[in-house]
């Protein structure tokens, strides 16, 4: 089992253990995507009109909020060092820890985002749209949130930074988003924005460790 | 283990216009034991990370086997295992799973003698959470110990640790260093350490 | 330029002595060429036969929105030649061009919001460029708070130097998912802040304004980036015999 | 030529004017000012050393 197994495993088994911080995740989501049809009306046409933009926002939510458990509890406890310090590539380290960062926090959204579709009177095929759009959104959504976190290692109050550090860049990652929820309701051809969503997941896959792993060997030093 | 070398040339460091120390040298070879002694604050934590590669110098290098420790070519990380304030361990896993995940990846780690040596052994299946400090700090030192890397970095090694311990870990210093190894502790107070041949004072 | 006067240039003290002599060669043409693009733009350039005299606040939109954009560009490159060869003097250069890249952002929003309230009532349309500008002045603020919540001089460089350079790839990403997110909503229109193709009078005063902004843009960067450099390398010899020279 | 209402939109061009203005004085006007707070700072640093 080499190395890169290793950590996997070893992420995904904390994460297990760090399961209240991955709630406040998951309910965040079910909490947006609840509240808007109770104030903005419910009726059914309204109601798929919103779905898209309801269930992007409530995904970036989700991930700002458990945000800061990505980088820091490693830092507080030492294991990041380790890390910096193994011969191993920093960035093939991290982007093991992106991955499974995002198993543990972002595969709960999608399954939760089926339910949050069906109650959304979305039926059929859509679902598994829906559910398809928040899996490509999310793997963006956590490499900008890793390097925004990493970037913020060293600041006491990184709550207002990193917000203004991930707005920007998750804006295009937003709009595609949604037009693609919209358009598999509206039974349009779907292929444009998913060809977008697929393209910033392999551009933020391949960037991303890359820039996320020099962060963190300055934030250390 | 061949004979390296670990050598620090004219090393300073200034954090913005703040000196945290000024002109450091020394020669480490196999074999030897290098003791930095100096008061709280006086920049020893800082002088261990610049070893480790962790912080940049302002000016000077550290050279291992006369080449720079962050060079491409440099196998440095093969041979440093490195004992900070934190334990590097993770608090919500198990001692044993820390131990199995550890990235010193070694057949070593299925001889627990180490951990017998720290009596750990009935504590090895709670979570790091439960142990008290001295237990998760004799954890790590035998993490290290057991990691078979040739030198040794130990930040304070000696803090809160009882005074059975702290001679299994100079016996087990002693044989590292009779079998080549490398040593780096540093300490904060005066009492001698009996393996020491290099000494740093800190200002 | 080979890489010797790369060095040459590159070290604090030249280019702390080149910038501080560059300083008035940029200003003082900046200065009569913003006069001379404003007399021009203000007072020679007829009215639009649509827009009225509306049409002139074209002459501070335009220069400041196609400014605040080359700015960042100008920004992510000097944070990237300071990543590369770990150049205080690169660094500086970013991080004095954020501040003024950034007012000339909000320049570009409030022109454009002052040109909106006349044409079409509103003061905030959503329209392409003038959202794409707000994400732009986001994204130099991001820069600007990530530099000074850092405390150490060289992290911060660093750590902001990361965030232009993601800022600058994902720029472009942005700014045509705005227009193609744009175009889906008023799709007839013309994006309403496109300079219509003007001619004659009312070209040179643009054009005139545009070089105008840019020299004078250089010449504060100057001044910024020497003031900048002295306070990093407050401790070198260089600094403390520029000092003794001066009194 | 009516310099001051330009067809009333005068009230929107000027002030974008004078904004413009204004942003481009405050920018050159704290760089002078940087400059000099750095060289006295530098000033009392090689004194007191």
């Amino acid at each position: 089992m080499n190395i890169y197994q290793q950590l996997f495993l070893r992420d995904l088994k904390v994460s297990m253990k760090r399961w209240s911080d991955l709630l406040t995740g998951i309910i965040m989501f079910i909490l947006v995507a609840f509240i808007f049809p109770l104030i903005a009306g419910s009726d059914q046409d309204f109601m798929h009109r919103i779905i898209g933009p309801v269930i992007l926002l409530s995904s970036l939510l989700a991930s700002l909020i458990s945000m800061q458990n990505i980088f820091k509890p490693d830092l507080n406890n030492g294991s990041l060092e380790q890390l910096v310090l193994s011969t191993h590539s920093l960035s093939g380290l991290v982007f093991i820890k992106i991955l499974s960062y995002w198993i543990s926090s972002s595969l709960p959204l999608v399954v939760v985002s089926s339910l949050i579709a069906s109650a959304y009177y979305v039926t059929g095929i859509d679902i598994a749209k829906v559910m398809l759009t928040v899996l490509l959104a999310t793997t963006t959504l956590v490499n900008i949130n890793s390097l925004a976190a990493a970037l913020t290692l060293g600041v006491r109050y990184p709550g207002a930074l990193m917000t203004l550090i991930l707005f920007p860049l998750s804006l295009p990652i937003l709009m595609f988003g949604s037009k693609a929820i919209e358009y598999s309701i509206l039974g349009m051809d779907i292929s444009g924005p998913f060809y977008f969503l697929t393209g910033m997941m392999l551009l933020s896959f391949s960037l991303g460790p890359i820039a996320t792993a020099f962060a963190i060997r300055i934030s250390i030093d | 283990m061949q004979s390296d070398v670990l050598q620090l040339d004219s090393a300073s460091l200034f954090r913005d216009d703040q000196l945290i120390f000024n002109d450091i040298s020394f020669e480490l070879k196999s074999g030897d034991h290098l003791i930095i002694k100096g008061n709280n604050g006086s920049g020893k934590t800082s002088l261990i990370r610049t070893l480790c590669g962790l912080t940049q110098l302002t000016e000077g290098s550290v050279l291992w086997n006369h080449a720079p420790i962050d060079a491409i070519s440099s196998d440095y990380y093969n041979h440093l295992a490195y004992l900070a304030h934190t334990n590097g361990l993770i608090p919500e896993l198990t001692l044993l799973e820390n131990l199995t995940y550890s990235l010193h990846k070694t057949d070593l780690d299925k001889d627990h003698s180490v951990l017998e040596g720290f009596q750990l052994k009935q504590s090895i299946q709670s979570p790091v959470a439960t142990l008290s400090n001295g237990q998760s700090r004799k954890a790590a030192l035998s993490f290290i110990i057991m990691s078979g890397k040739s030198l040794w970095v130990f930040d304070e090694p000696y803090a809160n640790l009882d005074s059975q311990s702290i001679d299994y870990l100079n016996q087990r210093i002693a044989a590292h260093l009779s079998n080549n190894g490398m040593v780096i502790t540093s300490t904060n107070r005066e009492e001698v350490i009996p393996t020491t041949n290099l000494e740093i004072t800190m200002s | 330029m080979n890489l010797k006067q790369i060095y040459k240039y590159g070290s604090p003290p030249n280019y702390f002595k080149l910038s501080l002599k560059a300083e008035n060669w940029f200003l003082i043409p900046g200065i009569l060429l913003i006069i001379v693009g404003c007399l021009g733009g203000l007072f020679i350039a007829p009215p639009d036969y649509q827009m009225g005299h509306a049409f002139r606040i074209i002459y501070f939109h335009v220069p400041s929105a196609y400014l605040s954009m080359s700015a960042y560009a100008y920004m992510a490159g000097a944070a990237l030649v300071g990543i590369v060869w770990r150049s205080n003097v690169a660094f500086s250069v970013a991080k004095s061009i954020a501040p003024f890249g950034a007012s000339l952002t909000f320049l570009a929003l409030v022109t454009g919001m002052l040109w909106g309230k006349p044409m079409w009532g509103t003061a905030w349309v959503w329209d392409a460029r003038l959202t794409s500008q707000f994400i732009l002045l986001l994204l130099y603020l991001g820069y600007i708070l990530l530099h000074l919540s850092i405390r150490e001089q060289r992290k911060a460089d660093l750590a902001a130097s990361i965030l232009a350079l993601t800022g600058v790839i994902n720029l472009p990403i942005i700014h045509y998912s705005v227009v193609w997110w744009n175009t889906l909503h008023q799709a007839s229109t013309i994006s309403k802040l496109s300079s219509p193709s003007i001619t004659g009078d009312m070209l040179w005063p643009l054009l005139v304004m545009i070089f105008g902004y840019g020299f004078f843009f250089w010449g504060v960067i100057c001044r910024v980036v020497a003031s900048e450099i002295l306070k990093r390398e407050k401790r070198s010899k260089w600094a403390k015999q520029y000092i003794k020279e001066l009194q | 030529m009516d310099m001051l209402s330009m067809g009333d939109y005068g009230f929107f061009v000027w002030s974008s004017f004078l904004i413009s203005f204004l942003v481009f004085l405050i920018n050159y006007i704290s760089a002078q000012r940087q400059f000099t707070s750095v060289l006295n700072e530098v000033k009392s640093h090689n004194e007191n050393e």
